[in-house]
């Protein structure tokens, strides 16, 4: 973990919830993206509603970052929870900032490097106590080179709606800090990097960025119910939808949501819901409808630790089944799958697209991590996406709502058609929306909903394959775990492993041909994923040839790029 | 009862008989003498009176012999899931404020399954008219105790007698804050129609409880003594006072007897009017610069 | 189809409904079963709530019948509907009886053998016009040999209820069509075989068998939501459930059902619902608290056409990935599903035992075709079933209500239970039931839920191999589709090919292993299933290594031996 | 208020301190100054008078902040899934009428995602106590609006305010039918708890809602704010009046206040009766002999 060749560098903040952790991460976070730096921030949050143990990860360097990385290089513990939950993770080299005098005295492991500073007792000093966080932050920016410009500025923009005094008081804080921190001798290598250059960047959570996505998409309805970890979509969606001259409801419940967004939908408009794995489980019977009626519409999957309440508050990619099995009678469903904030954004956007074009169902799965994480990515110019709009009729003869067509998309008409007028419904029907209830005619419906399917595989970019050449392993992943792993296969062929990665964004339909291509290329294969079953790699045992080996933990935390590499060279000892 | 109201401008106008609204190309599906055929000539009729454009009609309903009801009306039409037409209505309302809504479906689907989502229509005030067509039974299911069943009802899952409480259509919805609430038999389209006609032109979500026999599952509750059950209300009626509502509702009960006409009527902005009203605030319209919100995004 | 190697008969009875259809198909059933002979009746139902066209088909035969044949040897017709609906069957050889005069008069194509009877008009004379299907079923009974004496018997049972003078109507008109078909030349070979001898049996539909099985496992609590066509089930317990002090409640909705379930389950009843795929959907929320909860439950799943609302009235196998996945977070759950009416019994009263056993979710899958099909089994006795209860806490120490076990499994305490005070919750938690969200304990956990299925498979009957030696065309099959395939392999087999049938029961977690040793038996292997996407074929591909052929049908009709023949035919040309 | 019931014979008693009921095994989750602990109190009290034996009592619960409750309860319990508290304790007791089964849970969860529910609880008169812990918002998911939040309430999904009235658990639950029906602020542990105590005395559905607030995300109903609102009722009140108590409720509301103390009670028989009637009825027990049964069903 040691030295020069690291260009990045993580720093752990940690303590009562309440303390200004958070403020701390994001405020790290916006002065190194400011500065033209890569961040990848990761978050934890008590159980507990208020209090409790918080934490926040910031990665910042000046190459691109895919992932939060391996623990941390230093520790900044604002008390002895924050401690304690971090010793283990104390190795030689890295380093603890810490309050003292406080509650705590730490017990420094033989080459950890340790600098004490006097968070408390110095905000007190300064009659401001809740500026404790900025004495720590104006110490570590000196400590590790954070941008202190981008640092003051990001704070005064923040603080500068609660007056002048707010701002003053909190920069005369992160000063002191510095001039503490400057006192100590530095004894640790740790510094992050020299921006290259500034950057148009933003800098989003995976739940906004899903929100920005949407507004992007064209969204013009929003229906959701609160829900741990994807309530902050809505929230987003909240603020910026009245602005575009859309509409957002909050249902009593998730099955009100999915049936508003169908109605919408039904409408001519883009609609959409955002929900956790307890709201996908409860919109099962609505998503068979969405099939069935031919209604587009996109469901947004913010993954947690499972099954039932399990954790809600924790990481993990297990909603897979229910993704795309999750409905009585051969309901089908499009599934697609973020690895990053970038994704975030685009593949809304895809999202909509495919829901517009094949008139079904569209789920997008995000997970706990992604939802919180921020990370910067390019000012998204919306005018470079390409929106689709559903197939509409064009008035041309006597209008068939299921009309039979070669590709099996028919043409919508939207209320106020003139001649469009037809019944969207659930029961099996004919071309005309009548039921109907021939084998004939439930055969050729079927096959009609399904064929449609069958292009999307041509719609989405092909998948990912990272690395060249015949590989000894072949690395498998998907949602954000792909971030992981991108890093891993980096560490691995530096020290001349043969490996591979291939990271599939659209799980359903699954992409076969493209995974049996993979697979071809690699004499073994690895599919690492946070979940119990190794849900992905059910889906390829059963839709292509291949026989990927299973890599799961489900302890409510990402995998490590350390985790990926450890085990891969144990496949390939 | 009330005075005549003016149409909503919202609604897109023709001129239309009621047969115009009859879709014939569905074949038949009620049975012989059932109560839900009243229900569609009342409705046919307020169509007709209103003039509703049907290209501008959406008419949405869940599942049941009563959901059926849809395929037999000319419009832009839902035929949902089991309990959800409210929602579903909801939906298409608030997407598309221009498009009058009816929602249609029995007592099972309305008040069982879909019980959930009828106090939040009632009490966000969605503009749709909501239509029960309550034949204290589960037609479809071929007959099955719904809540609105009479208490000794012996059906298919209960053959030895009922043993709950049948509730009140009219009395939730006032409770619930339905803005517009009105009942009638559905043998009686000349009331039927009315209240529906009322309730369609009523801005805000309205409720009508029409009592629909069902002659091949509740041995009960028939045409007959639905008919002779129903009683129009006193002129005197106060259709401001909600409390008032109430205790005739909660009177008629005890004697045995179902309050006809419109029983409460009270303005309050409909949800999809505040919508407006806060896009309008924030300055909102559809071209809105993207970019500036984007930028909120930046480090 | 000719001749005299045949030894069943096919009758299919077609009306309107409220003709009395129904009735007869009943009584002939009935009465073949008295006498001693094989029954499996198959209907549908109209989609109109009353009339409609109703069909009623009785296969009846001296040898062992699973399944309801391929159509009919015999048709008799009441109106021309019922004709027009069929005539395409009318191939030679085959028999119509019709009502003549009448509104149609139907055109007899070659080597059909026909005969005319004045239903209707017969009826009139006899001053009771509700009788025609009285004179109807007289004809039959002479035309085929159908057991005079026995239908007599069932007839005078079933009408005495309604007075001496109904019964005395009854036979007069079935006397009457007695005489008119005997004055009729016999033209056909049909007959219907004579008895070995009299059986102790009992004749069932699916649905009603479900519900025996269940009182005999001890069913304590039943709620269900009325939902076609599974709404038999609760009729049946309903019916019988109070007079062994159980309780039934007809809930709100289908997630209620489950709720209420689950708080009888905990207060140590054994308790079920029944429901079909829509309702299905709609518990996927709570069925995986039940896993997670480690709550007994058994829940019925009678599919129907799908996706959606569908074909409610129509068959299909369609939910099996539903019921596999259809939970979010790794939530598992043991499916079975049922071939025929005795397994309708018996595996309910596993499935009690097992959920019992393994505290958790297990659904038994039947299907519209079973629902409402009728067959006759060995009258039961119920002391013959072994039944298995709970683990229940001893006693003794400090209980831990979810306390890591070797086999995963930990006893339970019914409340009241004198220091066994624990929760049951969604929430991760630890042994003693406390919210725990720690990587370690999420992982232990998820290991013993999902390690105590691992004794399911031990604990069913291994899968049935209907066959021996090495095959050319191995045959896998599920639910009602079984039945058909053991009559295709009898045909194949008798015509010199070497094929086997695999006929698993216990779809999750899936016996692999017995799979693999199927596999290895089989040159080439088919799966034949009444659905689009080939669900089981699914499960196979991704849990053994294992690639049978998909032969998937979703008309809403089951198989008939005759398709399964002709596609093994096709594809061992 | 009515005079003091006699404790049922169901209730298996034992003489605890109201701390005895309080399992301290839990680490505390409430934020401070939480109005759910006033509510917890007012229940331990309750039981303690009661002497409720904790090994059959059943606490159980949906999801939210409130529905932590049962972790702090000695007794048998369920933490079961957001708005399916009610049916799983309907569960619980029908099939052991023995236990006593008290529900808790919060606004969101019983009116919300659980408002289905909650009709059929009371009109079957299901034999378990409700409180509801109503401080007005969704507190577990950090604030948003709930079905009780004030209209105007600026929360998480509705930053530029909510658009949405009300609804009054109190009004919905004497229009379902319950049997029992109080109301008290949660502070007010000695109201709470002898509404609780004669809410689990009462044979049947008995319905509590304390309005407790939340510091961390309900800034418009603190505790001085449901505090000074709550009124007692007058000493006048007929408890047996339906529409007198629906009337108390209306005014109320139209002034501000809330009404507090018990609002309703009325004797109907509870579903476990019946059902163990109807059982008497068929000449039913555990050992009645399944052959008779299946001989039905020879041919
Ligand atoms: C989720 C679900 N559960 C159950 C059903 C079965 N079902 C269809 S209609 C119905 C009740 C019909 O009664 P009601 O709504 O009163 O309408 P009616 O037929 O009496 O007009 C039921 C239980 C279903 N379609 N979906
Ligand atoms: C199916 C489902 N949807 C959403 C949630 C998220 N959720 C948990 S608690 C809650 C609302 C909590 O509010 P309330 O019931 O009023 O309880 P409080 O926390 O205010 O005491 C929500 C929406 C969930 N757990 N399950
Ligand atoms: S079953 Fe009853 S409700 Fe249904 S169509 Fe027939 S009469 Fe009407
Ligand atoms: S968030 Fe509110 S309701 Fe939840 S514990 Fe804190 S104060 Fe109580
Ligand atoms: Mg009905
Ligand atoms: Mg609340």
């Amino acid at each position: 973990m040691q030295g020069i060749t690291k260009n990045d560098l993580i720093i752990r903040i940690g303590g009562e919830g309440g303390e200004g952790v958070i403020s701390v991460g994001d405020f790290i976070t916006q002065a190194c993206a400011r500065a033209g730096l890569d961040v990848y921030t990761f978050k934890t949050f008590p159980a507990e509603i208020k209090g409790g143990y918080a934490m926040y990860q910031v990665r910042a360097g000046t190459e691109r970052l895919y992932n939060q990385g391996d623990t941390f290089d230093v520790l900044c513990a604002f008390n002895g929870e924050a401690y304690n939950m971090n010793k283990a993770f104390l190795k030689p080299g890295t380093t603890i900032v810490y309050d003292s005098p406080s509650d705590f005295t730490p017990d420094i492991p033989p080459g950890v490097h340790a600098y004490p500073i006097p968070m408390t007792q110095t905000a007190k000093e300064l009659n401001n106590p809740r500026a404790k966080n900025m004495v720590a932050m104006g110490a570590l920016s000196v400590l590790f080179n954070i941008p202190v410009e981008s640092l003051r500025e990001v704070l005064t923009t923040k603080f500068s709606r609660k007056g002048e005094d707010v701002v003053k008081g909190n920069l005369a804080a992160l000063e002191r800090g510095r001039e503490l921190a400057s006192a100590l001798g530095k004894t640790d290598p740790w510094t992050i990097g020299t921006p290259k250059s500034k950057r148009e960047v933003i800098v989003m959570s995976g739940n906004n960025a899903i929100g920005l996505g949407a507004l992007i998409a064209g969204l013009d309805f929003f229906s959701a119910y609160p829900i741990t970890p994807a309530t902050e979509v809505a929230i987003y969606v909240a603020k910026h939808l009245p602005k575009r001259g859309g509409t957002l409801i909050q249902a009593e419940d998730e099955i009100a949501s999915i049936s508003q967004v169908l109605g919408a939908s039904y409408a001519g408009k883009k609609a959409m819901t955002s929900t956790s794995g307890p709201g996908l489980s409860l919109m099962s019977e609505m998503l068979g409808m969405a099939f069935m009626a031919e209604l587009p519409c996109v469901v947004v999957d913010v993954q947690r630790g499972g099954p039932s309440t399990g954790l809600p508050t924790k990481h993990e990619q297990s909603d897979l089944f229910l993704a795309i099995h999750g409905g009585h009678g051969d309901a089908g469903r499009i599934v697609l799958s973020v690895e990053s904030i970038q994704d975030c954004i685009d593949l809304t956007v895809v999202a909509f697209n495919l829901a517009e074009k094949y008139q079904c169902p569209v789920l997008l799965l995000s997970d706990g991590s992604l939802a919180f994480s921020t990370q910067n990515v390019p000012y998204p110019n919306p005018d470079n996406y390409k929106l689709v709009e559903r197939k509409r009729w064009n008035g041309e003869g006597e209008y068939q709502r299921y009309k039979f067509t070669g590709d099996g998309i028919s043409p919508m008409a939207d209320p106020g058609t003139p001649g469009g007028r037809h019944i969207a419904t659930g029961l099996e029907h004919d071309e005309t929306g009548l039921p109907s209830y021939t084998s004939a005619n439930h055969e050729a419906m079927q096959d009609k909903r399904f064929r449609k399917l069958k292009g999307v595989i041509n719609d989405v970019a092909p998948t990912e394959v990272d690395g060249t050449g015949t590989a000894d392993l072949g690395l498998i992943a998907w949602g954000s775990t792909i971030g992981v792993v991108r890093e891993a296969l980096q560490r691995l062929r530096a020290e001349g492993y043969k490996v591979k990665g291939f990271y599939p964004k659209l799980l359903n339909p699954l992409p076969a041909q493209q995974f049996e291509d993979f697979g071809a290329s690699c004499k073994r294969l690895l599919l690492p994923e946070v979940n119990f079953q190794g849900q992905l790699a059910h889906f390829v045992r059963a839709e292509t040839s291949l026989r990927p080996e299973s890599y799961t933990i489900c302890g409510g935390m990402p995998f490590t790029p350390e985790m990926i590499v450890n085990k891969v060279k144990e496949i390939l000892a | 009862m009330n005075a005549p109201l003016q149409p909503h401008p919202h609604f897109h106008q023709v001129d239309l008989k009621p047969k115009d609204y009859k879709n014939e190309a569905t074949p038949s599906f009620w049975c012989a003498g059932c109560g839900h055929y009243g229900v569609l000539t009342g409705l046919l009729r307020a169509l007709s009176e209103i003039g509703v454009d049907p290209n501008f009609l959406v008419s949405v309903s869940g599942i049941g012999c009563s959901s059926r009801l849809p395929y037999f009306v000319n419009s832009y039409k839902m035929h949902t899931l089991h309990g959800r037409a409210g929602p579903v209505a909801t939906g298409v309302h608030l997407a598309r404020p221009d498009l009058a809504v009816v929602v249609s479906g029995g007592d099972g689907d309305g008040f069982s399954i879909g019980g959930g989502h009828m106090p939040h229509l009632a009490r966000k005030n969605i503009n749709i008219t909501y239509i029960l067509m309550d034949n204290h039974v589960y037609g479809l299911t071929k007959g099955q105790c719904s809540p609105t069943s009479r208490e000794e009802m012996k059906a298919a899952v209960t053959p030895y007698g009922g043993m709950e409480e049948p509730l009140d259509p009219i009395l939730y919805m006032l409770t619930y804050g339905a803005t517009y609430v009105g009942q009638a038999f559905a043998g009686n389209a000349k009331l039927g129609a009315q209240l529906i006609k009322e309730g369609m032109e009523h801005k805000g979500f309205s409720f009508i409880n029409l009592l629909s026999q069902c002659p091949s599952f509740n041995e009960l509750d028939t045409a007959v003594v639905f008919r002779n059950a129903c009683n129009q209300l006193d002129t005197g009626h106060d259709i401001t006072d909600l409390s008032a509502a109430m205790q005739v509702v909660n009177k008629a009960k005890q004697e045995g007897r179902i309050p006809t006409g419109l029983l409460y009527k009270v303005d309050r902005p409909a949800l999809d009017e505040r919508m407006a009203a806060l896009v309008e605030r924030v300055g909102g319209h559809k071209d809105y610069d993207l970019k500036k919100i984007i930028d909120l995004a930046r480090p």
